[in-house]
């Protein structure tokens, strides 16, 4: 355990797209280089409403004590965070969680529906092998396709989906991956997106055959494993998203 | 220097700030963020003699300063306690408190049996709202009350807290029954009963429907509950119900307060119950308050 | 269109939405910056016998979301309100009931007798904390509410809905017993119990010590306790407590609420109670709801 | 009744003085002119904590629908007044109350203690009869002293007293005021100040018979009359402050 509480200056708010956001952050004190997949608990007032802090998955580090959220702006508590001005100090516990696992594969599948980008950046640029990247992005419609420019230039192959097909094929993430993964000798799956698709990910995962590592969410209030709030069902009984996790192997997740 | 220790009972603390239970693990999930051996007791999570699995997902949800919780109890049972967890919180310069929950009489003095020689004091949760049977099915129950409390005095030495459920119309008659009984303090407020539903979905937030308000959003109960409690008995209460800052804490020290628990304040600022002693003592310092049993019970009304 | 009226016993409202009897005052304080036309229905401030003083002030402190108040129930009396204060409530095309408090039943049977005529409805406040005697003294006791509404029901003709205290163990019962006593409606939930404390001062920050915790922080308990009173009778509930836009009104609904009153958001946002009728209006059209009644106990769990 | 539920545009929010606070504000609507003495009623946050509005005598009347209001930096509602910025737009209700009557007189005697200063400065300037203005200012220091220029300006005499004598005469505004009011024929008080201030120049103006007006606080929920919760006694029984008040004729209140 190496999380720490600490103040973070804002050195940018800015919109990524509709809806989304960038945040990037100096750690007022030296705090330990986060694993993509962990995540911090932003407090988003001083006073008592919203009370609880939110979970933000880390999305890129830039280098010491600097770090980048990327964020959709869904309700109250993102809404107060797209506010925050530069130059601001918050209030942040992190790094928080497991982490994904460094694995060697022949191919590294990295899935995100929607937000789900987010970890996976800071995922894929940690990966030393960046030529068997091949990244898989789901959106709803073209306008809301955040973070195109980073992944093409980190992967070696992408492909991309909306639901009203305005950009890439027309279809939900999972169509295609179904469609792409072929050739899966020694591939692992990375996958961040809505419960609903990570259920079909480990779908896809078990017909394969192939691990698959899952950044699952749950409603938080504490983040360090003492409220016992945020658990999911594994085959090993209730887990913790915030201990635990926040990355499971597929196989432990019941559905 | 001004002097911060409180009894309760035979307990005597360093401080009157404790950690309320369900609200700091078992003590090793903040070690790293705050400095155990400050704490005037741990209130370990609730434990049963069997491990429990608490109930589905979700568990907890926002609610205007504050939150509702159906954890359930999940908690790892008494004897990963007594062997995994007590020898960490051991190591600590601090008291600690078993918090217990059974769902018959039987259950709760086998419990405070067990634990009687290994912690420092029982805490009886007989108003968890988050299970089905024991817990509150007890503490809305005057006679149960009684009975339940007076079996495990018998079978237990150490400092006995019963901890009282908010959800009662007359507070004051189960302090007064639950020191009659011979209990050696009271622990008010468990949360409050409550629910809420998402409107897109129509379903409750919580998989349990009904969950347990916590936080700032009840401090006025508590306070209110903690007055009419300790006005009515001679044994010390323990208060808690929403507190954040060391001007709460000193609120239910006014209102009647021995000591005081932080709960979930906790998932807020991890660092709360330090914070807390150290506003009381400089509130104190600045007050010229030498003692804090000046300030216990000392609202003027 | 969308249609939203709703029949609180034989009371026909155009919307569901009502205003909470105390913080309308005689509704016209809000007549500059409310289209009093287009209410469900206003519920003055509470009325007695005789005009009473209420309490000294300080009778209002603000708490985390949520404000405490202890009033005392001062208002005109029943012969100025007739006189003087219907009549201009008798301008707009809105229903009005008439909240009463009496510390006898037959001060109760008195007013209602006096209103049957005059007022379309009748709300019985038996869970008053700010008054000595009457109120709360009738609301957490099952028998005396039992007696009351039985006397209130032979001597009034009108709708007659009975505004239960949350201040009690289990609010099912109390909904049980006014229902079999002929209540045709209930109102819930009044002001919670609670206090504050100054702790410059170390005095209460309410004259009168204790007071009514209303606002936002009690919603939760206050969407409980309608679920729980309207799983158990069969007539409607008027479900109120911290409701401050349309989605926490469709909240009520969604848990068993035929309509609901705003409270203590009219002294926040003047306009809250038109918001909220419009919002669920749009809700509704959005939605695709063609009938309130699709909403009205809709939880699905 | 004349009140309104507007918006309002920040022109500005600058410290007047350490803790004092001036904004001044255009109402994005038409509004009444308020008379002197009468107050506003300012939400603080779109949220619900804090969740009551906070009540504000008008300071000055500056123009069409733009006035300014002077505070002082007290608990959390002030604190986040204070930090609202330019261009942003406020909540506000009112103008609420009844405001200073206006009266003939040979001397119109103005005494402000802290930041009671705030309505008599509109007081002054709408009087028309500038030359038979006194004004009597208590501060607790001289950092805190705060409108010095502008009552110099306007009244005939300005006496001042600072409780560590850091500024005119040492001691309160009382005492100055006892010194100097002598030649009192045809003279009327308005005051504004803490409630034990307020009494006192009650007692001077019984002294002397003669009329003495003031504006009282009490806790406020609605500013429209409808809580009841602003209640003061005075001989005809409990009055609200927001409806009869802030103004009353200092023989009312019972003390
Ligand atoms: C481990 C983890 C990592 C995450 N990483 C990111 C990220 O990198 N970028 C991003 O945009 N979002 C991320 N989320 C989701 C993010 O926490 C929620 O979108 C956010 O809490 C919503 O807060 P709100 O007040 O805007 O929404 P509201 O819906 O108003 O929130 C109400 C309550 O529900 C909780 N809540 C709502 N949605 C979620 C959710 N999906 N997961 C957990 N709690 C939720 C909130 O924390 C809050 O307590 C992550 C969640 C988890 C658990
Ligand atoms: C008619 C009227 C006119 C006023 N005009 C001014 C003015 O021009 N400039 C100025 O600086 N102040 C004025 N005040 C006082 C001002 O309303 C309070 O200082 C302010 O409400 C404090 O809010 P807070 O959250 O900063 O303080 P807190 O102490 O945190 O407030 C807690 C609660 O107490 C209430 N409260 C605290 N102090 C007062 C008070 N003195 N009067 C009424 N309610 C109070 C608050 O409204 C809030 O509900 C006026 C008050 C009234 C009643
Ligand atoms: C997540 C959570 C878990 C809790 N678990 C327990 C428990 O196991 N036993 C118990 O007696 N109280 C439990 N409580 C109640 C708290 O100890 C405390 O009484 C209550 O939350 C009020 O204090 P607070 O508002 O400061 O949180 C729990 C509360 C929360 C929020
Ligand atoms: C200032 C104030 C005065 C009230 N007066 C009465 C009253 O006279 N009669 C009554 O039955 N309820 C009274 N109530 C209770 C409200 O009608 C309502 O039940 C309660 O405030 C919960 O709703 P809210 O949270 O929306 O305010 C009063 C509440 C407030 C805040
Ligand atoms: S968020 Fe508290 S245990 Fe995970
Ligand atoms: S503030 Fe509500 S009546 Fe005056």
């Amino acid at each position: 355990m190496n999380e720490r509480l600490f103040k973070a200056r804002v050195l940018e708010n800015t919109p990524a797209s509709p809806g989304y956001m960038l945040i990037s952050l100096e750690c007022l004190e030296d705090i330990k280089r986060p694993i993509p997949g962990q995540f911090f608990m932003i407090r988003l007032c001083s006073g008592n409403d919203p009370l609880l802090r939110r979970a933000f998955s880390l999305h890129a580090w830039i280098g010491k004590n600097r770090f980048q959220i990327l964020y959709r702006i869904k309700g109250i508590g993102t809404k107060i965070l797209s506010e925050i001005q530069k130059g601001q100090t918050i209030d942040v516990l992190g790094p928080l969680g497991n982490g994904f696992p460094k694995r060697k594969a022949e191919r590294h599948v990295l899935v995100a529906g929607g937000i789900g980008i987010a970890p996976l950046i800071g995922l894929a640029e940690t990966m030393d092998e960046k030529d068997k990247l091949s990244f898989f992005m789901g959106f709803r419609t073209k306008t809301e396709a955040i973070c195109l420019d980073r992944v093409n230039k980190m992967a070696a192959s992408v492909s991309v989906a909306t639901e009203d097909g305005s950009l890439g094929q027309k279809g939900t993430v999972i169509d295609i991956l179904n469609k792409n993964l072929n050739n899966i000798k020694s591939t692992i799956i990375y996958a961040c997106g809505p419960r609903n698709m990570l259920k079909r990910v480990s779908d896809v995962a078990l017909r394969h055959a192939i691990d698959a590592y899952l950044s699952m969410e749950e409603y938080m209030a504490c983040g360090l494993g003492s409220c016992l709030g945020c658990v999911i069902r594994t085959t090993q009984g209730y887990k913790r998203v915030c201990k635990e996790g926040p990355i499971f192997d597929h196989r432990e997740i019941v559905w | 220097m001004v002097r911060v220790e409180v009894d309760i009972g035979r307990l005597h603390l360093k401080n009157p700030v404790i950690t309320a239970s369900g609200t700091f693990g078992y003590g090793e999930e903040y070690s790293d963020l705050v400095d155990l051996n400050r704490l005037g007791a741990i209130v370990a999570k609730g434990i049963s003699l069997k491990p429990m699995d608490g109930n589905p997902p979700p568990r907890i949800c926002e609610t205007p300063c504050g939150m509702l919780n159906s954890i359930g109890l999940q908690n790892v049972g008494i004897d990963v306690f007594i062997k995994e967890k007590l020898p960490f919180l051991r190591r600590y310069d601090t008291r600690i408190i078993a918090n217990i929950l059974g769902n018959t009489i039987e259950e709760y003095v086998e419990l405070a049996m067990r634990l009687d020689d290994v912690v420092d004091a029982i805490e009886l949760n007989i108003s968890c709202p988050n299970v089905q049977g024991g817990g509150i099915a007890f503490g809305r129950d005057l006679r149960m009350t009684e009975e339940l409390i007076f079996s495990v005095r018998k079978a237990a030495k150490k400092t006995l807290i019963t901890k009282l459920s908010p959800n009662v119309s007359d507070i004051g008659e189960f302090a007064k029954v639950s020191e009659a009984s011979g209990s050696d303090a009271l622990s008010l407020i468990n949360t409050v009963m409550a629910m809420s539903i998402d409107i897109k979905t129509r379903r409750p937030r919580l998989f349990s429907v009904m969950g347990g308000l916590s936080g700032p959003a009840i401090r006025p109960i508590a306070v209110r509950m903690v007055w009419e409690a300790s006005r009515v008995v001679r044994i010390p209460v323990i208060g808690m119900g929403g507190i954040m800052k060391a001007e709460d804490a000193i609120e239910f020290l006014l209102a009647g307060a021995t000591a005081i628990a932080v709960g979930t304040a906790n998932f807020v600022n991890p660092r709360a119950t330090i914070e807390v002693i150290e506003g009381i003592e400089e509130f104190m310092e600045k007050g010229k308050i030498d003692n804090i049993k000046d300030l216990i019970g000392g609202l003027i009304c």
